[in-house]
């Protein structure tokens, strides 16, 4: 039994350390999406900050700091300041409940990697990620601009309408684990068919469920080809058109930690979490999990950026076809016969 | 201390505050240090250039918040579906069975907008003068 | 026509519409395009476009200077296919003095004219399609651009502004080993097109979002003036370079892409068979390039050569009083029309016996083929008239002029 | 002790944003107070072990549908309301009244209902407990809500399509 | 190619089907033409243009169905002043046709607008560059030059310098 304050405290460290390595990820997925986007459009992509570019972030975030800071005045001046905190905050929330790795023991604890091991945390980032509406839909409506305005309600009703089926693209994972436990749902994917086949969830049929999720993650994400609101040459810039300096980046800020977010859910839930060949010594095999972990992420961060590469946009009127006509039965479907076959065994 | 279930929420509220105060810091920040040195012509919202006609507070199509009510709708079949997935492996075909009704039920009413061009986001007007 | 009675004002329509301005400064209008739009939710109620953003009087300009001088001027107007501009106006001027061009510089205004055909189409593929979200495209056909403005300056010096057409036959002769990158690039470009093809021909993203989008019928199209690719895309089997040659066209094969879809997807997909079929043109220009003279024998016109000027008495004059007082032209009018990548390009000259033209005039395509958008875009949805007006590819320099 | 000084901190916040809700004159800073009081319900449930509930309540009610409002107040375009003197009659009798109905409410509740506080935890949480409750004990109201969701639904598209005579306009116009 | 003197007989002309159709149909309208560097000019009577314009256009025989551009020449000091030009094409025979309509001191003529929606924005850039009116023209507003604009640049007496 710990004390209180102890507890408290180790948790506020966990939880700045976490905050600390998402923003991190946060900064260099940016400068992975630019040298990847780069190198696949004939580019270099930044080279000039550091090696390979690598200290580009860094300067990214500080021109960032330094430019004008406009809040015009023809602004809603509240929530035209929550707006990006709102959006922000709420996606680094996310990562809380995401554990990236198995127990591990440091110095004689035994801890899990994660900030907190909760019973529904599925359910948590589910509600989080509800949340997240209000930054893209109280910042184009307090710009008070024609162009913001647009932006943030295409935004709102995308990302809710792909929230249905996002949900709903869930429940066979869940049926097939029995638990909104993220780490128990990763539990239930350990193992092999037959001994080389992994049993991850997009092995157990729920390949269709993984596309779903794929799609309406992509469409959560505002990504390519589904990056609507802010579809720079329709809307100029969508919800962010009236915003500047930080408080322009911190809209990017909270969309790729929405799309690691998004990632670590997909490795989790569809890919077998850190699940992934185990050899040499101990600290080795406690360290392991960890990468195959990370390495799933970035093949679905780098996956986000090589599509981001290659496709064009949806309409607004097709993307929002696509999700209620196309996802949302898919999914019903998906569930429905997953069901079926898991009541038929059990 | 973990001395009843809220102790593994306490983390998470220590992470969303501490996010939230990370968020409100940035801004503080970048206000702090970013200069200000306003005119007329950065502080007019932004009209590709020209002089806005009218402004962005205006009613809008009647299209974007029926989403929201589907939305809700079936966001509500969606959490009543969670404890069902979860719960299934126990309750066997009757589970699946009674989920079926409930789905059946509520996909009527999804066929029933489809049908009535709801999710027909192109479906327009004719054009003005064509005859 | 329905859509000209409804012009639109720029009061703030009755309850639902609101009026937003796409344009001048836009990231999809293409220049300083600017659309005042009504819309109702997503959907265009009314377009009207406003144009005049890059008016520079170059018609008034040209007035007042030499008729050899005005031909920088044409560069200007349409900055994408400058050559073009320059050929339309050095025939026009040809036409009017009755000048013989030899074969040598016909063939080298053909080939490179075909070569700025698909240097404009390049841009207009590359932008189109970041307009609708494929970002890559855009560097792919810089890419190749580069290859062609490559070409350009090794032949006149200049990137975009060449000016290498002159009245009475070309400025220099093309530079030694000049045909040989020609060459190697003819050899290479079509496989880069199938590169672009590959990215967006088939890709059902691209196939929504340009497929049955902005529609215009054959009957439609001819009644607004629309030319070029954007005619042809509906149904409309007319290319000036076939149906009435210049400069020696009809010495070269080629097949004229028509579709009758008349949507987006049907102007990308004729303007890029176009391309493949410009760079077969350059092909059979390299092949078949003849030898001679590159400027026409009229001392009174064509600048003489630096050796002669050097050397003989006579040349020198001619050249001071080219130079100094410019030549005169009789009197008299002509249209030259070209089929320019936008479609027909003319230019309409009066002489009245002066050494500077008493009015030039120039038909551009583009200003006749945005007439086109109100009727593409009303009714349809926002984001149908970025694709629009991506598919009937302007240029602001040369609506404006 | 903790867990009793989050539980009072949290109901603080959730009546200052039901308080806030009612003074607030801009429609959508009383959707945001509204937002802010499920926030903190959900916080409360959490505090009393109703994990499910609490996620629910934060999805549902913070995250859908108060999108709704938050919707609806973007697209009307509702703007500041006018402020009103209001009537001195209500000023005089309607504080009173609400005193008086709020302390009778209590009173009815705590001595005649027969409930009881719980101790934190003891009520059913886990959602799996929820399931079996809600798939096995109360399957007829269950089903029952999939006939509400589709009563909604076309509620929803009665109330959102247009009058038949705006539609004739719009033809014509 | 050198160039042969201008033709500039009705008589000689005739052969021409845009102008044989013309003389047949009213040939008040038709003030004179010209064939001169293989282009033919056909100088029309100012009323009559719009009548012209769709008698060319719906032509069995040969169809001048598609306007090419309207525009004008501006012979200030000499009398009658402007002179507007259409060019007209046919697609189907592949051969042009340049129409004129000489206009005095109070340049006003009939849009064709109604027989070319493509006229529209020609005859608006004519009306902002020169300042000829035209008649049953729907928009008749400046289109390149501001709303604002004090006279007519392309109008030869134009001030190069501007209005001082």
């Amino acid at each position: 039994m710990v004390s209180v304050e102890s507890f408290v405290i180790a948790s506020i460290i966990k939880t700045a350390i976490a905050l600390f390595v998402l923003l991190t990820a946060v900064a260099y997925t940016v400068w992975l999406e630019r040298k990847v986007v780069g190198h696949i459009q004939n580019r270099w992509g930044p080279t000039r900050v550091g090696p390979f570019g690598l200290l580009q972030p860094l300067a990214d975030g500080l021109k960032f700091f330094f430019k004008e800071d406009i809040t015009p005045p023809h602004v809603y001046k509240l929530l035209y300041i929550a707006a990006p905190v709102i959006a922000v905050t709420f996606a680094l929330t996310s990562i809380s409940v995401i554990p990236i790795g198995n127990w591990i023991t440091v110095a004689g604890v035994r801890t899990p990697l994660q900030i907190t091991d909760v019973n529904i945390g599925l359910l948590i980032i589910l509600g989080i990620t509800s949340m997240g509406v209000y930054g893209v839909a109280l910042a184009g409506w307090s710009s008070n601009s024609k162009y913001s305005l647009l932006g943030g309600l295409r935004a709102s009703a995308q990302m809710i309408s792909y929230e249905v089926s996002l949900g709903l693209s869930l429940i066979g994972v869940l049926i097939l684990s029995g638990s909104f436990s993220l780490r128990e749902i990763v539990d239930a994917q350990s193992g092999t068919f037959w001994g080389f086949i992994p049993r991850w969830n997009i092995f157990q049929g729920q390949i269709f469920a993984f596309f779903i999720y794929l799609m309406a993650a992509f469409a959560e994400t505002n990504r390519i080809p589904f990056d609507l609101p802010e579809a720079e040459t329709e809307l100029v810039a969508g919800y962010h058109t009236e915003y500047s300096s930080m408080k322009f980046a911190m809209f990017f800020m909270a969309e790729y930690a929405n799309m690691i977010t998004v990632a670590c859910l997909a490795s989790l839930l569809f890919l077998g979490g850190w699940h992934g060949p185990l050899f040499g010594p101990a600290w080795l095999q406690s360290i392991l999990p960890v990468l195959w972990f990370v390495l799933r992420v970035f093949g679905f961060l780098f996956v986000y950026i090589w599509i981001r590469g290659t496709l064009p946009r949806f309409r607004y009127d097709q993307l929002m076809a696509f999700g209620w006509k196309f996802l949302l039965p898919l999914a019903i479907a998906n569930l429905v016969i997953t069901g079926l076959i898991v009541a038929l065994k059990s | 201390m973990p001395d009843n279930s809220f102790a593994r929420y306490l983390p998470l509220l220590i992470h969303f505050l501490l996010a939230g105060a990370l968020a409100c810091a940035i801004v503080l920040l970048s206000w702090l240090i970013g200069y200000r040195r306003p005119t007329r012509a950065k502080l007019s919202p932004y009209e590709c250039g020209m002089i806005p006609v009218g402004d962005a507070r205006q009613r809008f199509s009647v299209k974007f918040y029926l989403v929201g009510m589907l939305f809700i709708l079936f966001d509500v079949e969606a959490v009543f579906l969670y404890p069902w997935a979860v719960i299934l492996r126990q309750l066997k075909m009757f589970g699946f069975w009674e989920m079926l009704v409930y789905i059946g039920v509520v996909l009527v009413g999804f066929f029933y907008i489809w049908k009535k061009g709801v999710l027909d986001w192109s479906r327009t007007s004719p054009r003005k003068g064509e005859v | 026509m329905a859509h000209l009675s409804s012009m639109p004002t720029l009061e703030p329509g009755q309850d639902r519409t609101m009026i937003l301005n796409m344009g001048p400064h836009h990231p999809s209008t293409h220049g300083v395009l600017r659309l005042i739009l009504e819309i109702d939710g997503e959907t265009i109620v009314r377009i009207m476009p406003d144009i005049g953003y890059l008016h520079t009087g170059i018609e008034k300009t040209c007035e007042a200077k030499f008729y050899q001088q005005v031909v920088p001027l044409t560069d200007r107007i349409d900055y994408l296919c400058p050559l073009t501009n320059n050929l339309c106006y050095v025939l026009a001027v040809e036409k009017l003095l009755g000048l013989e061009i030899p074969p040598k510089a016909q063939w080298m205004r053909v080939m490179l004219n075909e070569l700025t055909r698909i240097n404009s189409h390049l841009v207009w593929l590359g932008t189109h399609a970041l307009d609708i979200g494929a970002m890559s495209v855009f560097l792919y056909c810089f890419r190749e651009r580069e290859d062609i403005l490559r070409l350009f300056e090794m032949v006149s010096g200049q990137r975009m502004m060449t000016s290498y057409f002159r009245i009475g036959g070309l400025a220099l002769e093309p530079p030694l080993g000049f045909f040989e990158p020609v060459r190697q690039f003819a050899n290479r470009f079509p496989a880069k097109v199938d590169e672009y093809e590959n990215l967006l021909t088939g890709n059902p993203i691209w196939g929504m979002r340009t497929k049955g989008v902005a529609r215009i019928t054959a009957e439609d199209a001819v009644a607004l003036g629309a030319s070029g690719p954007t005619l042809r895309g509906s149904g409309v089997d007319f290319d000036l370079r076939r149906d009435m040659p210049y400069s020696g066209y009809e010495n070269f094969s080629f097949k004229v892409p028509v579709s009758q879809d008349g949507d987006v997807f049907a102007r990308y997909i004729c303007r890029v068979r176009e391309m493949r079929e410009s760079i077969a043109i350059v092909q059979q220009a390299l092949d078949g390039m003849p030898e001679g003279r590159i400027k026409a024998d009229a001392p009174k016109v064509v600048l003489p050569d630096r050796e002669k000027m050097k050397t003989e008495m006579e040349a020198l004059i001619y050249h001071f009083k080219i130079i100094t007082e410019g030549f005169a032209v009789p009197e008299g009018e002509v249209y030259q029309a070209v089929e320019s990548p936008r479609g027909e390009m003319g230019y309409y000259v009066v002489s009245d016996g002066t050494a500077k033209p008493y009015r030039v005039h120039m038909r551009a395509a583009c200003l006749a083929n945005l007439q086109l958008l109100p009727a593409m875009c009303e009714g349809r949805l926002l984001a149908d008239v970025v694709a629009a007006i991506g598919s009937i590819d302007i240029v602001l320099g040369e609506i404006d002029r | 002790m903790l867990h009793l000084v989050l539980f009072l901190i949290f109901g603080a916040v959730c009546v200052a944003g039901a308080v806030n809700l009612l003074v607030q004159r801009h429609p959508i800073n009383s959707a945001l107070s509204l937002i802010v009081v499920m926030g903190s319900l959900a916080v409360e449930y959490l505090l009393l072990g109703a994990e499910f509930v609490a996620a629910v309540q934060v999805i549902i009610y913070a995250g859908a549908i108060m999108v709704l409002f938050v919707f609806v107040i973007m697209l009307l375009n509702a703007g500041e309301e006018e402020l009103t003197s209001g009537s001195r009659v209500a000023l005089l009798l309607g504080i009173p009244g609400i005193l008086v109905s709020s302390v009778l409410v209590a009173w009815v509740l705590l001595a005649h209902s027969g409930t009881e506080a719980v101790p934190a935890g003891a009520l059913p949480g886990p959602p799996k407990i929820i399931g079996w409750l809600l798939f096995h004990d109360f399957l007829l109201p269950f089903e029952v809500t999939s006939v509400l969701i589709l009563i909604a639904i076309m509620g929803a598209v009665v109330l959102a399509s247009p009058p038949e005579s705006v539609q004739q306009s719009k033809k014509e116009g | 190619m050198p160039l042969v003197p201008a033709i500039t007989e009705l008589d000689q002309l005739k052969g021409h089907p845009a102008l044989a159709k013309m003389l047949a149909w009213n040939s008040e309208a038709v003030e004179g033409a010209k064939f001169d560097r293989d282009e033919l000019t056909i100088y029309i009577e100012r009323s009559s243009i719009r009548e012209v314009c769709s008698l060319l256009r719906d032509d069995r025989d040969c169809p001048f169905n598609f306007l090419v551009d309207v525009t004008c020449v501006d012979w200030y000091p000499k009398q009658p002043r402007f002179e507007i030009v259409y060019h007209l094409l046919s697609i189907t025979r592949k051969e042009r046709v340049r129409l004129k309509v000489r206009l005095g001191d109070s340049p006003e003529v009939d849009s064709v607008t109604s027989v070319w929606p493509a006229a529209n924005y020609f005859e608006r850039e004519v009306y902002d560059l020169f300042g000829v009116r035209f008649n049953g023209h729907p928009y008749l507003r400046r289109l390149l030059m501001p709303e604002d604009w004090e006279g007519y640049p392309l109008r030869k007496d134009y001030p190069v310098e501007g209005y001082r």
